[in-house]
């Protein structure tokens, strides 16, 4: 299953193992990501998936396995510095600074994470930011305060703020939870927006029809290992994959 | 340089000015040492800020930065009779140097675990002091004066200039901060410490940062307590007071901005000081107790939140 | 009722100085200090505040001095050192009192003396310990019956030799006064050729001294020098009486601060026996000078109503005889001039309650009148008990004595 | 060698002691993530209580400790409803101003016991109080193995209670997740409330222990803030034989150092030692969170 491409992966996972005490979160899991790719990671709750994304993002170090990004290998690298060298991340609960307005929050993005590319000189740094958030259609609630969003609203927010960084990988926990269904169509279509724009994005999701229409390839973790890999449909059709659905 | 900040730096000039004048227009001593005691306060809270307030990382070590600042220029003063001006820069060095040792070992840990920390470290080194018999060790130090610098008349009117001159230069500090970059990556990681790294916040090298800026500002303001007592004994200089003080100062006056700290450290202050000289007992920390638990309950944000409330309902009501 | 009893203490002494209008034309003279009110100082603070309230009373209703009112103007220092130059400050240039009476004890004192030496200015010392040794204030005057640096230790390591003591064990609390206390202790030993065979500081606060009262006891020594403060002295004599000392150890005690309080000594009762301690002022024969009697029957109601220490030997008459130097000098100069009533203090011997008194050139007693008295007879839960003579017999000085030490130690626990 | 043999045990007793004064603070901060800095003025305030029924009635002070257990539930009740309302029911930044209030309401307490009690340190007396148990040439002080024994039996029962009785389960459950049981119908306020006035009420005993073993003073609190926190999260937070492991490792090492080392590095060595937790184990000795 692993991918034969002549070129490098943007992201090479390799043999990562998470444990808490006694508990295997992640056992032994590699898998590349190629640039461009939309790539969709799914299993039952408890499978992983949010630890697979804590650990390529760096909010948890790993003790065996590698994570190599662009050719380089992150693995000891500290989250902020993995931001700077291009993976953003949404949070499964929306975790926005509270005591900013939606365009402070973005401004934290441009502040710290465009180091490596070099600062946005000051007098286009609202207008850097307005754009993305125009992308996002957040235009209407710039200067308000992030209390005052209503929950698609606080995903968009992050997702805006993600791409504030300017990532080449953007990974997306769960942005569609708890929205209703033409919610849910927003939030895809601006996910499917921004591959379009050539970012790579690692979406993790339970809305099967949304990971079905978003992903080129799919992944299903189930305690901590990869039970499939491949197509959308593939994946679906795997009988191990169904078990562990119905399973739970 | 916008209009706000002209009128700051004409403010600071200003104030320093009158500083600088009062000696030639009071000759009465008090009001200066009244004014030293409000002003030390002033720096302390404005530093405590800069980590409890903008970071949101309580130090209740206060009074270990303090009184490692009395006692770097009591040694220096000691064993090398070294003037005020190199006790305050030795002072600032070592404070950014604890600062940053205290940082590195602590700050990797949640809030409530580095004000833990903190108090455990005022005890570790206000212990060692104590064993220190160099400078005086438990039974404290008694020093002399040397002779005043011109153009100042008075030793304390030159303590009370050297102390505005800290109070300026923390409030630039900490204006600086709360306006740039900075200030915004401390306020991230207050809000959401793991939202701000994965935004690209340096989180733990800003708050090494902020500990080091604050530390050293810290020491310096304990640096002429030395001179301002002509004694010194670690019982008084790490005493509690100074922790719970500064606390109270900041959170009454407001931690979102710098001039919230500067506004609590007056006002209490002032109040402390005016209830030395009149009740003069217990109620006196009745009064410091009552203040917290209404302030803390009754404005969350303190001053500075209940005139920004006001200011924005009045804006609302013109709108 | 009670709102009247804390804020009356303090301020209660200006407010009767300028509302009384007996003496109309004339200002009051004005003696300021401070006192502490709070911190671990408010109990001997109180009690010497209010031993300097009774002279003054005493001193208005025969007329006032020079003619004039006393006043007296007093600040809470909270036990700090911090505190003290500020308040000075006020004292003198806003308040611009005539006199300056030192706070009680050392800590907050020290930083007042550079600040009196700058000025000139005459401070009535009150209780601390050595304070104007590296200031050489001429004007500086220790109410306290101290004298001599050394002769404090010097006072019991002489009885223990007497008894037959030749080792030392030295226990201090790591805090101010105590450390003095046992560098003069060390100095003395020295010169009497003792060995010192344990010496630790021991930090404060600590909860429990069997520990390290064992290792005291391993030492072996024959003479137990404690310098300790109040919540600790009672935490080692509970751990004297549950560990016990050994036979050899012939006195014990010297410097223990806290068993001078009525509220220490009731709390203990017996488990004070046998304890040779430091003292300022006790109920026995020799002690009652003229006024003395008078003084305590004035204090022992007001001291309860204020819930301040009800017996108030060890600093209330100090502070009565603090006003009462003060009082003969600035009759016998007949003017307010400080350097004038310094010279008359230096210059003479002066009565007072607890004594003759005259001072030497560093402003402390000439003579020490630190008294060494061993507890003995004392029984549980009564505090009145020590109002009456022989419960705590006095071995030092000898002009004073009214017994000889009972030893050794364990003998004169029972 | 006997010296070390017998500041070990002293160091367990007093350790013990620790345990005793610091439970309450393990289930209010440990448990419930209150900042509860005036958790040693409480302790204090119960010393002072258990020292009016015994002056005044001479009711023995172990006694006097279980008699003002109900009354600091309900005081406890009473002071986890206000921080609720005013802290966590807002949610925000709740720690620092959580701090700030406590410790107001710890000076608060200070100036009452001042007023109602005077400066004098005060202590109780009673038949195991300055007597000592002999065991060939060691002497124990009663008072400490009374302190042992009361300590020891109030943590095994404390544990009990949370392991065993529904209620407690409940109080450990809302420690780790609050969603969850809210889920399973019960309010978490209600049983952090309640937790909160079972982490009051043990400081009856607790406060009487106190006086027993060392007179106390209204700002004794202060030299417990550092003590009681040190314990609790030396221990891991919530752990209650964590705690009474930690406390005697504190008690033991204390006492050493005070008996055989320099006395006066005491503080600074047992305080040390938390930093280092701190440092290396964040989450404590026997910590819940990894």
């Amino acid at each position: 299953m692993t991918s034969t491409e002549p070129e490098l992966p943007l992201l090479r996972i390799g043999g990562l193992t998470k444990r808490f005490g006694g508990f295997t979160a992640l056992d032994n899991v590699s898998v590349d990501i190629r640039a461009g790719e939309r790539f969709g990671l799914i299993g039952p709750n408890g499978s992983g998936k949010t630890t697979l994304i804590n650990c390529i993002s760096g909010a948890f170090r790993t003790e065996p396995g590698t994570v190599l990004f662009r050719g380089e290998d992150i693995t000891p690298l500290p989250a902020h510095m993995r931001t700077r060298r291009g993976i953003a991340r949404s949070f499964q609960i929306p975790r926005p600074f509270k005591s900013m307005t939606v365009v402070e929050n973005l401004m934290v993005a441009l502040d710290f994470a465009t180091v490596a590319g070099g600062f946005v000189p000051a007098a286009h740094r609202r207008d850097t930011v307005m754009a993305i958030l125009a992308q996002t259609g957040l235009t209407s609630k710039a200067d308000l305060p992030t209390t005052g969003l209503s929950q698609v609203e606080l995903r968009k927010m992050e997702l805006a703020r993600a791409m504030a960084t300017h990532p080449k990988l953007l990974i997306s926990d769960e942005a569609m939870a708890g929205l209703s269904s033409s919610e849910v169509d927003e939030v895809l279509d601006l996910l499917i927006k921004l591959a379009g724009e050539g970012i790579t994005i690692i979406m993790i999701e339970h809305i099967m029809q949304a990971v079905m229409r978003f992903s080129q390839r799919v992944m299903c973790l189930d305690a901590g290992r990869i039970i499939a890999l491949g197509a959308p449909d593939e994946v679906m059709a795997n009988q191990r994959v169904q078990e562990a659905y119905l399973g739970t | 340089m916008n209009r706000n900040s002209i009128a700051f730096w004409i403010g600071a000039g200003l104030f320093l000015v009158v500083v600088a004048l009062l000696p030639q227009l009071i000759r009465n001593e008090y009001p200066f040492f009244a004014a030293y005691v409000i002003l030390q306060f002033i720096v302390l809270s404005v530093a405590w800020s800069i980590l409890g307030g903008y970071a949101g990382y309580v130090n209740f070590g206060t009074s270990a930065f303090f009184g490692v600042g009395v006692y770097t220029a009591v040694f220096l003063f000691k064993a090398t009779g070294a003037p005020l001006a190199v006790q305050l820069a030795a002072a600032a060095a070592v404070g950014a140097l604890l600062g940053f040792a205290v940082g590195l070992l602590t700050l990797r840990m949640q809030g409530i675990f580095f004000s833990i920390a903190t108090i455990a470290l005022t005890i570790v080194i206000e212990t060692s002091v104590t064993n220190w018999r160099f400078v005086g060790g438990a039974a404290g130090i008694q020093m002399q004066r040397p002779a005043v610098m011109a153009p100042f008349d008075g030793y304390v009117q030159m303590l009370v200039f050297v102390q505005a001159l800290l109070v300026v230069l923390a409030i630039v500090i900490a204006r600086y901060m709360q306006s740039s970059w900075i200030g915004r990556g401390l306020q991230a990681l207050k809000d959401d410490e793991l939202a701000a790294e994965c935004t690209g916040v340096p989180t733990l090298r800003l708050k090494v940062l902020a500990c080091v800026i604050s530390g050293a500002l810290m020491c310096a303001a304990g640096a002429p307590a030395a001179m301002y007592l002509q004694y010194a004994d670690p019982s008084s200089a790490f005493n509690l007071n100074y922790s719970v003080s500064v606390l109270a100062m900041s959170l009454i006056g407001g931690t979102a901005h710098w001039a919230g700290p500067v506004i609590g450290a007056i006002l209490l202050g002032t109040t402390q000081q005016l209830l030395t000289v009149t009740i003069s007992s217990e109620v006196n920390l009745l009064v410091l107790g009552i203040m917290l638990v209404v302030f803390v309950v009754a404005a969350p944000e303190g001053l500075i939140g209940l005139i920004r409330k006001a200011s924005r309902k009045r804006a609302e009501r013109e709108a | 009722m009670k709102r009247r009893t804390f804020l009356g203490g303090t301020i209660a002494a200006a407010v009767v100085g300028r509302t009384s209008g007996v003496v109309a034309e004339q200002p009051p003279i004005k003696i300021g200090m401070s006192m502490a009110q709070t911190g671990g100082l408010a109990g001997g603070g109180k009690a010497s505040q209010l031993g300097i309230e009774i002279w003054r009373d005493d001193v208005n209703a025969k007329g006032g001095l020079l003619g004039r009112k006393v006043e007296l103007i007093v600040y809470d220092d909270k036990s700090s050192a911090s505190e003290t130059p500020a308040i000075y400050s006020k004292l003198l240039d806003v308040d611009k009192v005539d006199l300056l009476f030192a706070p009680y004890a050392t800590v907050p004192t020290a930083p007042l003396m550079p600040l009196v030496k700058q000025r000139g200015l005459l401070l009535m010392g009150n209780f601390s310990f050595q304070v104007n040794s590296k200031v050489g204030h001429d004007m500086w005057f220790n109410n306290a019956p101290w004298g001599p640096a050394d002769s404090w230790a010097a006072a019991f390591l002489d009885l223990g030799q007497k008894a037959g003591g030749k080792t030392m064990a030295l226990l201090a609390a790591d805090q101010e006064f105590a450390q003095n206390l046992a560098v003069t202790a060390k100095a003395v030993a020295k010169k009497l050729n003792m060995s010192v065979v344990f010496d630790q500081a021991y930090p404060p606060n600590t909860v429990e001294f069997s520990g390290i009262l064992r290792a005291l006891n391993a030492a072996k020594p024959d003479i137990v020098y404690v310098a300790s403060y109040p919540p600790d002295s009672a935490g080692i004599l509970r751990a004297v009486n549950e560990i016990g000392v050994g036979d050899n150890v012939k006195i014990f005690g010297g410097g223990m601060v806290g068993l001078q309080f009525a509220a220490v000594m009731e709390n203990l009762g017996s488990l004070l026996n046998g304890v040779v301690n430091y003292n300022t002022w006790l109920p026995e024969p020799n002690m009652y000078f003229d006024g003395t009697k008078a003084f305590f029957d004035a204090y022992t109601p007001r001291a309860k109503e204020a819930k301040v220490d009800p017996l108030g030997y060890y600093l209330a008459p100090f502070g009565y005889a603090s006003g009462q130097l003060v009082e003969q000098a600035i009759k016998a100069v007949g003017s307010l001039d400080q350097k004038a009533i310094a010279k008359y203090l230096h210059g003479n011997e002066h009565k007072t309650i607890v004594g003759p008194i005259a001072f030497s050139a560093d402003g402390e007693r000439k003579d020490t009148a630190t008294l060494m008295a061993q507890f003995r007879g004392i029984k549980d839960k009564n505090v009145e008990q020590f109002r009456s003579p022989g419960k705590q017999v006095i071995l030092f000085p000898e002009r004073l004595k009214s017994g000889e030490l009972i030893t050794p130690f364990e003998a004169a626990r029972t | 060698m006997d010296l070390l043999l017998d500041a070990v045990v002293i160091g367990v007793l007093l350790g013990c002691f620790y345990a005793a004064v610091s439970l309450g603070l393990s289930v209010s901060f440990g448990l419930l993530d209150v900042p509860h800095v005036a958790h040693p003025a409480f302790l204090v305030m119960a010393s002072y209580a258990v020292f009016f029924l015994n002056d005044r009635f001479d009711i023995d002070p172990l006694l006097a400790g279980l008699m003002i257990t109900p009354l600091l539930f309900l005081f406890g009740l009473v002071a986890y409803r206000l921080y609720y309302e005013t802290f966590e029911k807002r949610g925000s930044d709740a720690g620092v101003r959580g701090i700030a209030f406590f410790f107001g309401v710890a000076f608060i307490i200070e100036v009452l016991i001042i007023l109602q009690f005077g400066v004098d340190q005060r202590s109780v007396t009673a038949t195991y109080i300055g007597k000592a148990w002999r065991i060939g040439d060691m002497r124990i002080p009663l008072r400490l193995l009374v302190a042992f024994a009361v300590a020891a039996g109030l943590t095994i029962l404390l544990s009990l209670y949370l392991s065993k009785t529904f209620m407690g389960r409940a109080i450990r459950a809302v420690a780790q997740d609050q969603e969850a049981l809210r889920l399973m119908g019960a309010n978490p306020v209600k049983i952090k409330q309640w937790a909160f006035g079972i982490a009051t009420a043990v400081l009856g005993i607790a406060g009487a222990l106190l006086i027993i073993v060392a007179p106390v003073d209204p700002i004794l609190d202060r030299a417990y803030i550092g003590r009681t926190f040190c314990v609790v999260v030396m221990a891991g937070l919530g752990s209650m034989t964590g705690t009474l492991i930690a406390a005697i490792i504190l008690g033991v090492v204390e006492t050493i150092v005070l008996t055989l080392f320099g006395a006066s590095w005491a503080p600074a060595i047992s305080f040390a030692m938390l930093l280092g937790v701190l440092a290396i184990r964040p989450q404590g000795l026997f910590g819940r969170r990894s």
